[in-house]
């Protein structure tokens, strides 16, 4: 090898050369553009989910690693040596973490570390704002299968981001409809950070003044007992009535009993933040590896962003109309905007209905009682993605 | 069109029944836990055995650096 | 699919429907029973455990992970789909952390990261009550090889329960009886737990009060150099005489070295922290997984249960009476309250010498002269693990 | 039964018989170590370097860390 | 099996029996005295790099697990039970971790998520000078190729040594010439530390006492902005420039922006401290277990060894040198004592610089400004990496 | 030897103008990137996002711990 063999070798590997690829003589038209363009397209979509993480601080713990991730796997590199591929390094990262499942629920336990039931445990109808909420998965579900021609796995994985909850969206995709991980990822975790955004209108929509003012009563003192029994109840109900939800359901109630149960704390305090930090940065960046052209650069994943806030405000409405279906029936009143806090998206949307009440009523402190429909809003999306696991798979 | 309907309205009435189902049955549990939580802390006062647990939270492996510090403390104060 | 189809394949997933399986043509009497109920038995056993960790405190570090992972492992699921079969979360990390002998042995660098021999150091000779100790392995192995019928490298794994040591036992029955895995844990860290109830009564019975009252006179100061010396020092005896322990005894002398070189405290204090605790996690969980009604509700169980105590028993004989064996040849006389500590246990078995020491005399401080023993049980432990798993294998 | 005895005992002995051989040679050893160390500290007392080490223990990544921090103090001290 | 059967049995184990291997008919001379002696002879040398590492304090935290596996590494186990064989606990790690490439890059991230890349944004020509310093690479590679009979990607694997940067040495000899991954390495860190040995006589002879006393105005601020923007400007360019560096700078890159950006505080700090730490104690365990003494006691580790000072030294030279350089071209002189810290070997060489530079004036504090050349240094060697990677595969 | 020497030279022109025309690159898009950042600092200034961005480093998974603290203490204040 002289210089000008090496230079010309290096040179063939840069990017300049590579970033935009021949054209395919079997493509045409815009298939053609993205395969040829794709690339540098995906770097700049991956540059503005940056922005908007680090400057809109949308989810920055998420979306700042799958940007990044998703950088990294549209560099052009040669073949067989990319990032994102078998042997690259978020390639293997994906397979060991993701493909087999193991980082959404590790993520999930450390959820269950960093949740207290007790708001749920001392009002326990406000579960039921929780499951209506998940109104949104099923409607989205609906729309993606009847309207945008999604098959079934992949209209439940799009159904999912209704549940507001990212691990649950990447545990189902990735069993469902893994080609479509990258765009469900972004939209769920996007939306996720655009709750404050999303949700005020329709709460303000569907309500009255007089509605919004409704004061709650204080919630009674949950003792150490009921919230360690707790987790185990759920993992039990959940043994016994929808096994494939058990997975899910079963690392949160693991986490949370950790949490409660009080002899374990170095285990609690690991999961709630060692272990749940390296798993997140690994998460991120191998969910970002599937943000490449071909699979993110479709009209499928404008649709996919279109059902998903569809999804959130349909869960939404869920949840604030059975919370007025509710004050029908029953004499102690609760206050509709907390039905808004049932879709998840833990803690925002609880904080979305204290802030609304207190427009509404400077003297009308939701946070606590908005929790309760928040945290059964996780267990009624696990429940749901356990049904589409066990009858879409 | 018309099968896809019917499909996906089966899986969204099964799924939402699902949920509600499941949340119910948690709702009645979580009364009747509640129920029997509250006997038993009758019966078995919660305070005592609490204080216990929290006192001994240190887990094996941090009782034997608290030895460990321990005798660095009694060689040190010799 | 319609609903009533729907409805029907949901159904069928449900615990309900496979709690209790159908019944084995093949199978009869309490086999068969076992075979049909043997899941929900399992559960209640787990919740037992659980209870035992929570409440009563018995080992809560690693029992509430285990239990947890046993009743994870024991949901009914559609065959495939199980959560501690070769696809599920559980069974994933079995095989990538305990079947790999990885587990263990990260456990094994945190502790020595967390061990102090510088109570053995100063005071060599108690380093033969840790061996004495060890005969609780090798009587309860003779007992379990020609009484109850195991095979030689079943009564070795069960025999090193009398080692009081978890990751040791664990590391051995990978290597030699993956199918005992689940009983042999659980008895190893229960029987740790009861340590202050199964020796006292031993320890008294074999000591008289006058004996009891032994004061031992203060220690001496054990310098850096020594402590930095001696994990290189057993390493390299390790190495000569029994390779077969290197794993083991290279893992602690690694974790103690980091420790006592004053070099590395950022690698020794991950060792102690975020990284065992982080492997205890996931080592429980999937110990927990090999909790499965086929290998754990069998008459087997009940014989490692009970050979378990026997073993501790023998385990805590053997150091009392190697101390009186000591005390007729030597002029300096030592408390032969100490030698129970030699079973490991570290540091719960040290605490009951010194405990039961104070009931016999107020004035007499043996917990760092327990110390001693107790960490070269660890030692005798890994030593006898290296004698079993060179011969048995 | 016999057979079964036999083989137990024998690996019971050559157990036991291990783990006392490998303590008795440590002890031997631990005895010859503390010997030569003393004798090591007499010339070569401890203190200074064990002073320095526990200076020096700041790992290079700390130090990085360390010179940015210096660095950020520096700036606002201006 | 009786008692003597037994004893014969572990006796055949001991490392006493196997210390010393027989000879082997096929082998003359210094190779049958190698194959003979070699394990003893380095578990000596790795006794010896623990007293580097622990004594002297040579890079402890690479040092102290490197000679440790080493130690464990040579253990003489039975053939297919080696610690570093492939189902060895050595093995598995270095498998997973090293062979593909993910512990040096997880590294890197941490790396990137310490390093403050400000004084190298203040003062932007200072980047120059860690260009030059990567002379010490081309060098040692152009000797190691000509002089002394290494194929191109193992005088490439050496002459990286030069970059004075562990991770990214690991990483490229892992992918060119992982037989010699063992000395590489041993000298990479050793050198690493030997820098406020080797540097200073070189920087003295090559500077005036006029030069030495430059004293270099102060840096300007550097705005939260522009740290944000600059891991990404880098990244960019290298995928424009430079696919095949891509890995280790996206790596640097992705660290230094969870640091830079603010909104990712646990993840950044998770980085630098516990992910870090557990990568560190595996990296180097397993990089040790590759130091065979069929590997490491050759002829080859000698050259190595010399290749690595003056690729050291070379590179010294080069920084201190295109200082004077840049100096006969621009009007506001720099401290060629700045040079040398190009070398990377953050921030010891920056820490040189400023030392040598306070002897010269003691009004001289270089240290920022030695900052901006040690920094740029870790960038020019990941792109000399990225260089032999594309050329040498 | 002399094709070797032809090739390691080649590799080191290579590798070293690679490396200087990477950092050349660099420093003018430094100096680039300093001149379009100060712009949009003066356009908009840093200080306000800046200290949003600090009170909003606690992420949406402390939160959840900030809300369960504030609930304790919003109990305990009862
Ligand atoms: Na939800
Ligand atoms: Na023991
Ligand atoms: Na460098």
């Amino acid at each position: 090898m002289n210089i000008a063999e090496g230079l010309t070798a290096l040179w063939n590997t840069t990017g300049l050369m590579n970033i935009i690829l021949p054209a395919d003589p079997n493509l045409k038209g815009f298939e053609q553009i993205l395969h040829m363009h794709g690339q540098w397209m995906m770097i700049l979509i991956c540059l503005f989910l940056l922005w908007l993480g680090i400057k809109k601080q949308f989810e920055p713990l998420l979306l700042v690693p799958i940007a990044f991730g998703g950088l990294l796997s549209n560099i052009p590199m040669p073949p067989g040596e990319a990032i994102a591929g078998p042997t690259g390094f978020l390639g293997i990262i994906f397979e060991a973490g993701i493909h087999k499942g193991l980082f959404p629920l590790i993520i999930f336990m450390g959820v269950g570390a960093m949740t207290d039931f007790g708001p749920l445990i001392a009002n326990p109808k406000t579960a039921l704002l929780g499951g209506a909420a998940q109104f949104g998965i099923f409607g989205a579900l609906l729309m993606a299968y009847c309207m945008f021609g999604f098959t079934m796995p992949e209209a439940a994985s799009i159904g999912i981001i209704g549940g507001a909850d990212g691990p649950t969206s990447i545990y189902v995709t990735t069993k469902l409809a893994e080609n479509l991980l990258g765009p469900i990822a972004v939209a769920a975790y996007s939306y996720m950070a655009l709750v404050p955004v999303i949700q005020p209108p329709i709460m303000k929509l569907l309500t009255t003044e007089a509605e919004r003012k409704i004061q709650m009563t204080q919630l009674r003192d949950v003792s150490k007992r009921e919230k360690i029994v707790f987790p185990l109840m759920i993992l039990i109900l959940c043994v016994i009535l929808l096994p494939s939800a058990c997975p899910l359901l079963g690392a949160l109630c693991f986490g949370n009993l950790c949490k409660e149960c009080g002899v374990v704390e170095r285990l609690s305090d690991t999961m709630q933040n060692a272990l749940i930090n390296i798993v997140t940065i690994f998460l991120g960046l191998s969910v970002g590896s599937k943000l490449s052209a071909s699979q993110f650069l479709t009209v499928q994943t404008l649709f996919i962003l279109l059902l998903g806030i569809i999804a959130f405000s349909l869960a939404t409405a869920g949840g604030v109309i059975m919370a007025k279906i509710m004050n029908m029936f029953s004499k102690t009143k609760i206050n509709p905007l907390i039905g808004s806090a049932g879709v998840s998206a833990v803690p925002m949307a609880a904080r979305v209905s204290n802030k609304v009440g207190l427009e509404a009523n400077p003297q009308n402190f939701l946070l606590m009682h908005a929790m309760g429909p928040n945290v059964s809003g996780v267990i009624g999306s696990a429940v749901a993605a356990g049904v589409l696991l066990a009858l879409c798979h | 069109m018309n099968e896809l309907l019917t499909q996906g309205l089966a899986i969204m009435f099964i799924g939402m029944g699902t949920v509600f189902a499941f949340l119910c049955i948690m709702i009645v549990a979580m009364h009747a836990m509640s129920g029997v939580v509250a006997k038993l802390n009758k019966l078995f006062p919660e305070v005592v055995p609490q204080a216990a647990g929290v006192k001994k939270v240190v887990s094996s492996a941090d009782d034997e650096v608290a030895v460990a510090i321990a005798a660095a403390i009694f060689k040190r104060g010799k």
